[in-house]
């Protein structure tokens, strides 16, 4: 099948193919350069980008879990003015869209953020982190309250012109309030789910295993509350939905495609097959040729009573 | 540029061999990867299910240009290294690499020093043999628990190494630990030109004091648990102090060989 | 060592040790008698039991997931008049206590339930189930809500002089206030956590694999998860907490106990391994000896700063 | 009653042979389940790993009493059974069971007629044996898509078994389904006393049609996901019609094998 077959509009942002590098798990595009070509991915997004830089959270940073990854990172970033002046520049390099995942402690500095990114070319959109579980103040906390939400994604949509991202967090319990509330606020597409808080103990030492206490569980593990959620939010709002968690080969992104996902974001994956974004763009074609398919626009949400 | 491109490889196992009590020998065929220098590592996926996750990383334990292998040193410690363990020649294995920078320096008037802490030996053995390959005068230091966790004469020997043991039972070599030795070198007088050291962090964090005191430079091999290994995910990361500010530096990218010197151990 | 280290007492329920087979995982107690004699656990909580018969979902009802199940069984069960009739009279045969866990469709249903288990002796205590995932009316819907906790505990307490636990969820969000809710009601115990809800789509038929779409999540992808949720919990109570989700092994159960857990309880594993409360045991008393301990209560929250 | 009890096991492979494509015999050391009947299955852990998780449920393909072995017949469709197909005799291989009931009723006058599909030949192939030894009359019909899916002449010969084959591309035996085939013989007249039937569910559900048009009484062994295996967890459950009610009914402890009448296939 020709490669149009996976080509893709979300937010206005045109891409190659609805394959997302996750943010934090592809640093800025560069990294897996020598593994992998970034341009095969319809876009990458970048690490959380805060208005300080961020020194980010004492090690250990990560553990491993049964089928999953707990990081807590803690948003450790240059900061946006080092982003703006040292990394924006190089971006086009990547020969795909790239946007910006931002996270602020306060409203206003989620505000200052947009502004500072406001018609900056080389940035294709934000992202807007509402639900990073490893920092003390802001981000989770904003994540949860659907009235909270709405405020923040109006100033930041104020403040910012281009496509706008807000990415939902499972912990919020109500994540159909929440996706509802950014969506009258104005976000042009939702992406789901953020990593999930948990813990492990290490019990020779007796303490948390991570420096943090606690990190963001990622991975296969988290995947079936991932398409749950996507399955729900999607029928909820009318936006495009970006889904992920745990999205490891081509069956994985055609269960939240087939849920309602109309782009997937590859996160962990990375770290165990650099090459997943080849393989999951072709294994997405093999399976439309398959089964008769000429676009993959036709199994958005495709597995819903109705469809 | 595309998979299986520069650092994605699918490796055959040629041989394993059991070299002291739970640990194992692994030979490679990998000839894209014989361009690696000592201290450089490989990121390795031990099977295909979800548990365990993540690849492992594992230090380049020696170079076979000739024969166009890659040689591992693993110890068993879960289940990774355990399933590697259990592997047969003829095992395909996917790995990563080479990754991270190498010791440094090779060149210099007085004698290296070569601290390896137990499995610390895997890459020190390969800077070892490259030295004595080049000529270099260089001491290698090996400490370990008991005689038995520690490869045998025999494994030394063939390859021209003569390395100074230190185990704590005292069973073979000096009895105390491989930093204990060191200090008696130390403190009887001789001068390495510089430390490599690698091992786990407290004997690092010791061999970094006596570096110290002793007034020689010592260049650590750090350990860490990777996700991405190539410096995407910022999760490896290691405090440093730099001009007194406390700095995370990326294991799998900026190292995972540092200067001592400004290693925080007391932060950890 | 002797087998005392392990004695406990959770809500005036004594104890041989602090190993609890969870609800919908154990059936009554019989069914693995020809495995490992009942009488090997702390205390067995037999399936959900709701006032009247439940017929349960359509298959398929179990998908397993990376290092997880899904489970949507929807509370089958023969009623509470049929366990009061004809299984209420074998529960002495299995050697140990026994909870009733209950769950209900309104308030009322709650504290029918309640007043019909009240003074039967046979039954050691209740765990109110506000928190199953699986059932389209109640359910989940009162386990996020902490004013409707507050009242529908309240109620069962009223009803119900003997040990009282509640069961949480962790789909709440806001779990700790849910947890706070209970307790100020009267729970003199509280077990968590219940399955978190998840789906998985068949990508060949193009519909989720469950006959009810969505499931449970259960298994040791969870893990993480609980253990956090346990952390959290026990330091905002003064009640026992027993933890649950995803234990396997005996270093398992040690992080729940670590974190905050007077006792655990073991689901999934038992389909793994049915000698699995016997073989924690066995691993709790080699650590307790190994580290130093008299009693494995001295464990209780170790791992909390400050311990 | 205490850990490997009555019902848990570890048993040693002794022989593992490929009999048909993506199709394996294994052999196990196993006196204690030698008891076992023709329906009844093990519930087998493959690996250690936490993925994949659960147990796997096998029918018992054959007693060998005198070995004290109990064999199975595997078809790689997944993690589970790929991994079984890959071990080497002398692994060992942690069981439970014998679990489930049996096929009923094995006297009787007019031959009975053993109807599988594909894998459903394991435990056939058990009772086709048992009626054999006792001296009773069956026919043996197998059904697959392709020759190359079932096994071999030799496989049935030396069990001296005459299977009546159907391949839908007709390259052995009968071309069409085994439905198919059954059709045609109680088409011709042939009247058993009773067809025992295993497969996937589409084909179970048409040969208890044909069971009701020809007035022969259908037991079916049924398969299903799952988790306990020993009807704690309800997971398992088939819809039943019992005197026109729904019913759900646990594949595990209330079957593998059922009344075919009963099955309330249209629910499915
Ligand atoms: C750059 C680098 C180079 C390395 N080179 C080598 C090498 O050449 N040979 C080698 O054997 N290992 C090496 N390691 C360590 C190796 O990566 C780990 O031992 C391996 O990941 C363990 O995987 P596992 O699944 O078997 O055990 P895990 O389940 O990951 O760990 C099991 C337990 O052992 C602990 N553990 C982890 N690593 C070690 C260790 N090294 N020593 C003692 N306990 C440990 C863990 O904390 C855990 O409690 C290297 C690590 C790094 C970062
Ligand atoms: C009572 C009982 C007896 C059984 N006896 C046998 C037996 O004797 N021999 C045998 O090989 N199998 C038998 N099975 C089926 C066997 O349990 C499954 O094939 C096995 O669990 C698959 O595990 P897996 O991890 O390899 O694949 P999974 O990942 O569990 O399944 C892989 C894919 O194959 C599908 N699948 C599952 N089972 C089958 C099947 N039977 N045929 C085709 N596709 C399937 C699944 O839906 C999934 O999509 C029996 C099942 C039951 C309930
Ligand atoms: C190491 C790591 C760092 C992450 N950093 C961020 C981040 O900075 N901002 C963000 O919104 N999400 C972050 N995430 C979450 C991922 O973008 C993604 O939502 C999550 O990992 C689930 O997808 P996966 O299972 O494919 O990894 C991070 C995840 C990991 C594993
Ligand atoms: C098949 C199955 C059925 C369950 N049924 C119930 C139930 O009826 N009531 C209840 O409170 N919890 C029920 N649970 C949840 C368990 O009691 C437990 O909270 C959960 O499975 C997490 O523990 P685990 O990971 O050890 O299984 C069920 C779980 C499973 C897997
Ligand atoms: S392991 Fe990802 S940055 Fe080092
Ligand atoms: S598998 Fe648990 S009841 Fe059948």
């Amino acid at each position: 099948m020709s490669d149009s077959c996976l080509s893709a509009t979300i937010a206005g942002i045109t891409m190659a193919n609805p394959l997302v590098a996750a943010s934090g798990c592809y640093g800025y595009g560069f990294d897996y350069r020598h593994c992998i070509d970034p341009a095969c991915w319809g876009a990458i997004v970048v690490k959380g980008t805060t208005l300080h830089p961020r020194l980010g959270n004492p090690p250990p940073r990560l553990v491993e879990t049964p089928s999953g990854l707990l990081n807590a990172i803690g948003l450790q970033n240059p900061g946006i003015a080092y982003f703006l002046k040292y990394i924006r520049v190089r971006l086009p390099e990547l020969g795909c869209p790239v946007l910006v995942n931002i996270a602020g402690e306060t409203l206003d500095e989620y505000r200052r953020l947009a502004a500072l990114l406001n018609g900056v070319d080389e940035v294709a959109g934000l992202e807007v982190n509402i639900s990073c579980p490893n920092v003390k103040k802001g981000g989770i906390s904003f994540g949860c309250d659907p009235a909270l939400v709405y405020e923040l994604v109006c100033r930041v949509r104020e403040a910012y012109r281009g496509p706008l991202i807000v990415k939902l967090s499972l912990e919020a319990g109500n994540i159909v309030s929440v996706a509802e509330a950014a969506t009258r606020a104005g976000a042009d597409a939702l992406s789901l789910i953020n990593t999930i808080k948990g813990m492990v103990i290490d019990v020779q030492k007796r303490r948390p295993v991570l420096g943090n206490s606690t990190g963001g569980l990622s991975g296969p593990a988290l995947r079936p509350l991932a398409v749950r959620a996507v399955w729900e939010v999607s029928q909820a709002v009318s936006v495009p939905v970006i889904g992920m968690g745990g999205i490891m080969q081509a069956e994985d992104a055609l269960q939240f495609i087939l849920a309602g996902s109309a782009a997937v974001a590859i996160g962990t994956a990375n770290f165990v097959n650099p090459a997943v974004p080849k393989e999951i763009c072709d294994g997405l074609k093999r399976y439309l040729a398959d089964n008769g398919f000429t676009h993959y626009r036709e199994l958005i949400g495709l597995a819903r009573p109705g469809s | 540029m595309h998979p299986n491109s520069d650092f994605m490889h699918r490796c055959e196992l040629v041989d394993l061999t059991r070299v002291a009590q739970g640990c194992f020998r692994l030979k490679l065929y990998a000839p894209a990867l014989t361009g690696a220098e000592p201290g450089q590592f490989v990121h390795l996926r031990a099977g295909s299910s979800t548990d365990p996750l993540l690849r492992r990383p594992f230090s380049i334990h020696y170079v076979d240009q000739k024969a166009g292998e890659i040689w591992l040193l693993i110890r068993v410690v879960g289940p990774a290294t355990s399933a590697l363990s259990r592997l047969r020649p003829g095992a395909e294995l996917d790995l990563l690499g080479p990754l991270g920078n190498t010791f440094p320096a090779r060149e210099e008037a007085a004698a290296a020093m070569l601290v390896a802490g137990g499995i610390g030996l895997a890459p020190l053995y390969f800077l070892a043999r490259r030295r004595l390959e080049a000529g270099l005068a260089f001491d290698l230091l090996l400490g370990g628990a008991e005689g038995s966790s520690l490869p045998g004469d025999a494994f030394f020997d063939c390859a021209g190494l003569k390395p100074m043991l230190a185990t704590e039972d005292g069973s073979r070599g000096f009895k105390g630990t491989v930093v204990d030795l060191l200090k008696q070198r130390l403190e009887s007088g001789e001068k390495p030109s510089r430390i490599h050291a690698c091992g786990p962090v407290p004997m690092l964090a010791r061999v970094v004091d006596l570096g110290k005191i002793y007034a020689v430079p010592v260049h650590i091999s750090l350990e860490s648990l990777m996700a991405c290994a190539v410096g995407a995910c910022l999760g490896c990361v290691f405090p440093f102090k730099i001009n007194g500010m406390l700095e995370y530096r990326r294991v799998c990218r900026d190292g995972p060989v540092f200067n001592g010197e400004e290693a925080h151990f007391n932060f950890v």
